[in-house]
């Protein structure tokens, strides 16, 4: 806990790293942008629960075990997508997000 | 000294770069032609994009590591409390360890180790 | 085995023999069996059920119950009265028509022959059922084979009218279901047990407002396959590019099926909610009679007049059964019967007319009777019957009909009833218009003169169907009689 | 751990041995002989299928992280199902066209994978448990979606699949932190108590709604869905829609009946907008489709929004009606995806103009789709209408009358599309017709078994009666 | 002890109470960038006379006694050049790579405990930590080289990071082997644990065998000789940091050599008892921890440079194969064999 700094404040800022990252999802035309914006939302989501585990409920420590697998969780996602990110870019040169729009409606 | 110590050497860090980058800045001479302002290739004129598309090979390794990196971090929690829990963890993480050697073997056996 | 099951298992075993024939001939030959093995069965029950009627006052009778979804209160569940036997006698003959007329199909014969009786297959459990979802399982059934007989073996613009009727006919099932669900889920009204067993339902006072909300549903959802006046668009279309021995079983069986179900489900059901409606759907009913009538007038294609003629006289069937007295319900399952018959017959001959002359366009036809006589004098007599000619069905239901509606002495009830009674002048005025036009006066075309004539399985068809239509005219009472007895649950029930 | 949990693990640990066994297989058998590791994966997984269907004991594990009763081991068990049906007909395809890239093993490996995940997944009682199922279940499918590497269109499907699917769990885990936050407790058993109708829970739950909404492939979260499907080869495509799916909802229907039921009157609304509008996305989308996998990726979405008509229940009632839904929705589905692999294998084509004519040439095929296809659509006999009508009759049950009429009018839309197929096949004579061929043995047997499901499940009531019993655990 | 906690309150006393906090931290901040500053370029000049002695020459002779002011002159002829970079290059990720490679290190060197209560901030996650943070400036390294835009710096940035990242598995390993045997992270914990014997002592076989591959790791972490394919002089320039001059050339060099350090330091606490003398002889005067602890430091620094001098320099694939197929299974194996020691009890106590 960090004297200081209260709950509210935490929150507020992973909130805003959430919409962040919802937004950079919208709006990237890269897709290794894009999938940095997913992982912010992860992280957002990670600093959630071990805030709250922190500062709501310190005598057990579920939020903390649930931050860990969400970042094991996000690095293989992270490998996985980089793969097949690579794998198109093979194909098309470039990781702009509207070489992926072969296929429509 | 509490964990603002983490926030105190990360700014001496950052004050040391920058101070010396402004120390050097004031006394350094300066002087320009376009030649110095070439990169460097053993003398010659650079030929093509200097950004250009990377061997898979380091990707490859790259998302090797990241997975065995995330299973280290899993060992962390487990390596220090090993020693109040004892036999289960010692089979658990036997468990965990023949399946992310197999992932290893696998990973040989498909040649993701071969540099090429 | 009981003997009404056989209506549903005998079709089935029809169809395996099928899937396993080869050829043309075998598949009619099995197809015709069938069919002759349905009609005795037909007639059998007929005789089983006078026999049985004598001495057992049950309102169904051979009823069997078995458990099917027990969870829900699913049962398979089946008998019937003198509605039914006269509606499933109505079907096999028919069938047999059907697969006579239909000898000499060229196009996958076996296919043809397979979708015909699986739809028969659903026409008859769907009379036998006494079970809400048993008979919307076998409504269904006995729908989707139309897709693939209008589409394959129709002609015109197949694929549009083909798809035209199948979905408006399951858009309609789509009211049906929630009309359905809206019964089975009142059905508790009484502190029972939910059932779909029709005649436990009929035993609890459904709420009132249940009623005036889902007799709608259920009435229109079973309107639309009876051609009721704004849902009828599929069926001109639908018949005028089916396959003969489509539009015969299609007009003469399946669109039964619609009254049969507002009379058996929606008004037996939800009497109060029939009570409350019965002006806005008489309406309907009385503009379909009258709009049918004159849109046949207009057409000059035969199979649209027949199949307006259709619109027109079903409409009298909705219309009769909304008049809520007995004479006019009797005259409504007369009708439905006798319009079986004959409107089966003119698709019957219509068929034979084009498969010589490959047109039907009255205005190009002439003269029929001095070329091919024998479809010609059916015709004639068929023609007859339909604009109901005493002797012939037509006259028996038509009169039961006016008659029954005429017995209000509401003013609202007389007009419509006399508005709709002068639709069978402008009847008149068609039918004899078509045997002016087509039948007689002068050979048209040349290469007429040279039609063959009709061949004994055309015969067989034909006489298969008018038989009937002669017997209900010239002796109505033993029919009346069974449908009467069967009517007095309803009368208790409704009135 | 003693041997009792061990069994109340059994499908896990069977299927977890499967993987390990397979990536042994993959390390030591040499290259010439991979197409042998086909057979061998398809007889154990054949096994383990047999072996899931034995009782066992319900009960849960790690302090209720992990629990087990009869109607999750039924599900389980219906997957399996799915699962050995999908890789019957997948079977010719890897052996004619994986094995020779050397990749047939992994694409055993992470099918199991992700179903392992599933398994995980539907078991969980707790909501990390949860988290760790759902991604396991998704991130091996974005792999094999990837799986044909040498066409753009896979690799297209790939990323869209995992960028997709990483979007919505990230949500789904802020909508969870949310719930943690207002509960204190990330197990099931503890959320139930105390959970209550708060600003930041109501929050918490659409959020987190999103990530199984996103897999379930519900509007607004279905833009990945045809894409995907398009472009994934077709067992992928399958997998997706059926099992994956099923699974989805399966999960989705637990949390909703049992943890989340304190905000039943939210999750209602919710679940009737989103019903409605998935049942027309999905089925207005499908009108206009020529591709068949495009086709019967919105036709799936279409059928999610059903499924949701069940789970606004939140009774016995519809549990069962889901459960019994979603089973007969694996046969059907996979019976229509099995017939456009078998083409598309021998062909390579899958629009729908191309299957002008095909009772002409291969009626057998033409009958199984269009049984299929009538499934799909409800129309009896065939297993489909049950479904749909107890679904229907679920929704009714609550009264939600406008909501069924509704769904039967998109019932009537979806048989529009589904009879375009049928009269492509039938009515349609076709300039250049798929020539005749013979399927080889493992997609007969996968085709025939979706046939017998599809005529069998519908008319055969105990398994509805036997659904019902099981279900008696989430009421 | 007591004597630095007299010099810590004496310096209390002399600020005002209010701005306690402020001035501490300035202090320590200021204390331990002197430290970084001296060491630095202290290393640099070991590295030459070690060097010089390997080959038998002098070294660095004439700048001070002995030379040893030489460093301080490159110091300030390094500070003196001029700054120059190409055009071409992405101008802020240029000038931000010096940022990540120094802050890391600093941060790192700013928690090992150089004698008992002499740490600025003993974090209870401490080695964790420090895993976590030399794993950071290899992004610095990255971002120097390709932001360079010269294709020398490229290779061997990227280079740098699968060789960083590579090795970077087997210190972890290695260091949680160890783990196993004290049951904590913290680092003034872990020399505690130490009291009964030094942890290379108390795990025997395996500790043996993890700090070997520790060592061998920790100097590929630092992308030192023999595994120098980053900068490869002879094959690259100077690696990824051939278009940088002056000062912000003269940071990585700085921040190889602190690295260096930290991974003795790391090795230090974690294998030869941080602080604490040999059999507990001086373990009456804490103060003489900071000596034994830089002591064995610079004996692992001085092993260090001695592999730099001795073995000739690793091609990529022998690189990678090394860890990945000897070093990666090596100490999965090991750190289940001591787990079943641990688990057994076979540590040996003293």
């Amino acid at each position: 806990m960090i004297p200081g700094i209260s709950l509210h404040e935490i929150l507020a800022v992973t909130s805003v790293l959430f919409f962040i990252g919802v937004y950079g999802f919208i709006t990237r035309k890269n897709l290794i942008s894009v999938l940095i914006s997913v992982e912010l939302i992860l992280n957002s989501t990670v600093v959630n629960f071990v805030v709250i585990n922190k500062y709501l409920y310190p005598d057990i420590l579920e939020g903390m075990i649930f931050a860990i697998f969400i970042i094991a969780v996000a690095a293989a996602e992270t490998a996985l997508a980089v793969a097949i990110i690579i794998n198109l870019y093979r194909k098309t040169s470039s990781v702009d997000i509207k070489e992926t729009e072969t296929m429509k409606y | 000294m509490g964990s603002e110590a983490i926030i105190v050497f990360f700014l001496a860090g950052i004050v040391l770069v920058a101070g010396a980058n402004f120390l050097s800045k004031l006394i350094s001479p300066k002087s320009d032609n376009p030649q110095k302002r070439e990169p460097y290739e053993s003398g010659m004129t650079t030929i093509g994009p200097t950004w250009v598309q990377f061997k898979v090979g380091y990707y490859l390794f790259a998302i090797l590591f990241l997975i065995f990196d995330v299973e280290v971090a899993f060992l962390v929690p487990w390596a220090v409390v090993f020693g109040k829990i004892g036999t289960v963890a010692l089979l658990e993480i036997l468990i965990f360890l023949a399946i992310l050697g197999l992932g290893l073997a696998y990973a040989w056996k498909k040649g993701a180790l071969k540099w090429e | 085995m009981d003997i009404l099951s056989l209506f549903v298992i005998v079709p089935v075993l029809v169809i395996l023999a099928l899937v396993f024939s080869k050829g043309l001939k075998q598949a009619r030959m099995i197809a015709m069996c069938g069919g002759i093995i349905q009609l005795g069965m037909a007639l059998n029950l007929i005789f089983a059920y006078i026999k049985e009627r004598e001495v057992n006052k049950e309102i169904m009778l051979f009823t069997r119950d078995l458990p099917w979804f027990e969870q829900l209160n699913i049962h398979y569940s089946i008998g019937v009265d003198g509605i039914s036997v006269a509606l499933i006698t109505l079907t096999s003959i028919v069938v047999l028509a059907g697969v006579f007329i239909s000898w000499k199909i060229a196009n996958l014969p076996r296919e043809f022959f397979v979708s015909l009786i699986v739809l028969s297959t659903g026409v008859y459990g769907f009379f036998i059922s006494l079970d809400l979802f048993t008979m919307f399982v076998f409504y269904e059934i006995a729908v989707i084979p139309m897709y693939l007989l209008i589409g394959i073996w129709g002609s015109g613009p197949k694929e549009y009218s083909a798809m035209k009727l199948t979905l408006m006919l399951m858009g309609a099932s789509a009211v049906l279901l929630v009309g359905i669900l809206g019964i089975y889920f009142n059905s508790n009204a009484d502190g029972g047990a939910l059932t779909f067993n029709i005649l436990e339902i009929a035993k609890v006072n459904i709420p009132f407002e249940a009623q005036k909300l889902f007799f709608p549903m259920t009435f229109i959802g079973f309107a639309v396959l009876g051609a009721l006046f704004p849902f009828h668009t599929w069926s001109p279309d639908g018949h005028a590019s089916a396959p003969t021995a489509v539009s015969m079983l299609h007009a003469g069986v399946l669109m039964k099926l619609g009254g049969y179900g507002i009379f058996r489900v929606a008004m037996y059901l939800l009497p109060e909610g029939a009570l409350e409606w019965s002006w806005f759907f008489i309406i309907l009913s009385a503009i379909g009679v009258i709009y049918g009538a004159f849109a046949a007038l207009r057409q000059t294609d035969l199979k649209y007049i027949n199949a307006y003629a259709s619109v027109s006289h079903l409409g009298m069937v909705s219309f009769a059964l909304l008049m809520l007295n007995k004479t006019a319900w009797n005259g409504a399952i007369l009708q439905s019967l006798s319009h079986g018959f004959m409107t089966a017959l003119f698709f019957a001959l219509i068929g034979m007319i084009y498969g010589r002359t490959h047109t039907r366009d009255i205005t190009k036809l002439g003269g029929l009777l001095k070329v091919i006589p024998f479809i010609s004098v059916i015709y004639v007599i068929a023609g007859l019957a339909l604009l109901g000619l005493p002797g012939f069905s037509g006259f028996v239901a038509e009169m039961n009909i006016f008659m029954g509606a005429f017995l209000h002495d509401d003013m609202f009830y007389r007009v419509v009833t006399i508005v709709s009674i002068s639709a069978i002048v402008v009847t008149a005025v068609y039918v004899l218009r078509v045997v002016g036009i087509m039948l007689m006066g002068p050979v048209k075309n040349e290469a007429y003169l040279n039609l063959p004539k009709a061949t004994w399985y055309e015969k067989t068809g034909v006489l298969l169907l008018l038989i009937p239509i002669i017997g209900i005219g010239v002796a109505p009472l033993w029919l009346s009689n069974m449908i009467l007895e069967s009517l007095e649950p309803f009368i208790q029930g409704v009135l | 751990m003693d041997l009792n949990s061990f069994f109340l693990m059994r499908h896990e640990m069977i299927l977890l041995g499967i993987i390990l066994l397979l990536i042994v297989a993959e390390i030591i058998v040499a290259d010439n002989k991979k197409s042998s590791i086909v057979n061998l994966a398809l007889f154990l997984f054949g096994i383990h299928t047999l072996a899931g269907f034995f009782p066992l004991p319900e009960n849960s594990l790690f302090g209720g992280m992990f629990r087990s009763n009869n109607l999750i081991h039924f599900f389980k068990s219906v997957l399996n199902l799915g699962v050995f049906i999908l890789l019957l007909q997948a079977a010719d395809w890897i052996k004619e066209k994986v094995v020779r890239n050397g990749r047939s093993t992994e694409f055993f490996i992470l099918l199991f994978a992700s179903l392992l995940g599933m398994y995980f997944m539907i078991s969980a009682g707790d909501f990390l448990m949860f988290y760790i199922g759902l991604e396991l279940s998704t991130l091996p499918v974005a792999a094999l979606a990837a799986f044909e590497i040498m066409q753009r269109k896979s690799s297209e499907a790939g990323i869209k699949l995992i960028l997709s699917a990483a979007l919505a769990s990230g949500v789904s885990l802020f909508g969870i932190s949310m719930l943690y936050a207002t509960t204190g407790s990330i197990y099931f058993d503890q959320i139930i108590l105390g959970l209550t109708e708060t600003n930041l829970s109501i929050l918490g739950f659409v959020l987190f709604f999103t990530g199984l909404a996103f897999k379930i492939s519900l509007v607004p979260f279905h833009f990945w869905t045809a894409d995907v499907y398009e472009g994934a080869p077709i067992s992928i495509a399958s997998y997706l829609s059926v099992i994956s799916k099923g699974a989805a909802v399966f999960i989705l229907m637990i949390l909703l009946f049992s943890v989340l039921k304190p905000l039943m009157h939210i999750w209602e609304n919710l679940i009737y907008g989103i019903a409605l509008a998935t049942m027309f996305t999905g089925n207005l989308f499908a009108l206009r489709q020529q591709n068949m996998k495009r086709f019967l990726a919105f036709s799936s979405i279409a059928q999610a929004g059903f499924i949701l008509l069940g789970l606004i229940t939140g009774t016995q009632l519809g549990t069962t009606t889901v459960v019994y839904f979603v089973l007969i929705y694996i046969f059907s589905n996979l019976a229509a995806f099995g017939v456009v692999q078998a083409i598309s294998l021998k062909t390579g084509k899958e629009n729908m103009s191309d299957y002008e004519g095909l009772y002409r040439t291969n009626p057998k095929l033409s009958l199984v789709m269009m049984l299929a296809l009538f499934s799909l659509a409800g129309i009896p006999p065939v297993a489909g209408f049950f479904g749909k009508f107890f679904l229907f009759t679920a929704a009714a049950s609550k009264g939600y009358y406008l909501l069924v009429f509704l769904a039967v009018v998109n019932v009537t839309i979806s048989l529009y599309y589904y009879l375009l197929v049928i009269r492509a096949i039938f009515l349609r004579k076709g300039t250049d017709p798929i020539p005749f061929f013979k399927n080889k043995l493992y997609m007969r047997l996968g085709l025939i078994i979706t046939v017998l499901g599809i005529l069998i499940l519908g008319l055969y009531s105990p398994l509805y009666d036997y659904i019902y019993q099981l279900s008696a655990a989430f009421k | 002890m007591n004597t630095v906690l007299n010099i810590n309150n004496l310096f209390l006393s002399l600020i005002p109470a209010e701005i306690t906090g402020v001035t501490k931290m300035v202090m320590i901040a200021l204390i331990y960038l002197g430290i970084f500053a001296v060491l630095g370029l202290y290393l640099v000049l070991l590295e030459r006379k070690v060097a010089a002695w390997f080959q038998l020459r002098m070294g660095p002779n004439r700048v001070g006694y002995r030379g040893l002011l030489q460093t301080m002159a490159d110091a300030l002829k390094l500070l003196s050049k001029e700054l120059t970079g190409t055009v071409k290059a992405d101008k802020f990720l240029y000038n931000l790579a010096p940022y990540f490679v120094i802050v890391t290190s600093l941060m790192a060197l700013g928690i090992f405990p150089f004698t008992k209560n002499l740490q600025a901030y003993d974090l209870n996650i401490g080695l964790f930590f420090l895993i976590a943070i030399s794993s950071i400036g290899v992004i610095g390294v990255l971002l120097g080289g390709w932001s360079s835009n010269n294709k020398f710096s490229l290779i061997g940035a990227m280079r740098s990071g699968v060789q960083t990242i590579s090795y970077e598995l087997s210190v972890g390993l290695s260091l949680l082997t160890m783990v196993l045997l004290t049951g904590t992270l913290q680092l003034s914990e872990i020399v505690e644990v130490q009291k009964d014997g030094w942890l290379i002592a108390q795990g025997h076989i395996p500790a043996i065998i993890a700090f070997m591959v520790y060592m061998i790791a920790g100097t590929a972490e630092t992308n030192r000789a023999p595994f120098d394919m980053v900068e490869a002089e002879s094959e690259l320039g100077a690696g990824f940091h051939t278009e940088y001059s002056g000062m912000k050339f003269a940071y990585f060099f700085l921040a190889e050599f602190i690295n260096m350090f930290i991974i003795a330091a790391i090795g230090t606490t974690v294998f030869f008892g941080g602080w604490l003398s040999p059999f507990g002889i001086t373990e009456s005067l804490p103060w003489l921890g900071v000596f034994w602890f830089l002591l064995k430091t610079f004996l692992l620094v001085f092993l260090m440079m001695w592999f730099r001098w001795t073995f000739p320099r690793l091609r990529v694939d022998q690189l990678l194969t090394l860890e990945w197929k000897y070093l990666l299974p090596i100490n999965l194996v090991n750190i289940v064999i001591m787990a079943v020691i641990v688990w057994l009890n076979l540590s040996i106590q003293f």
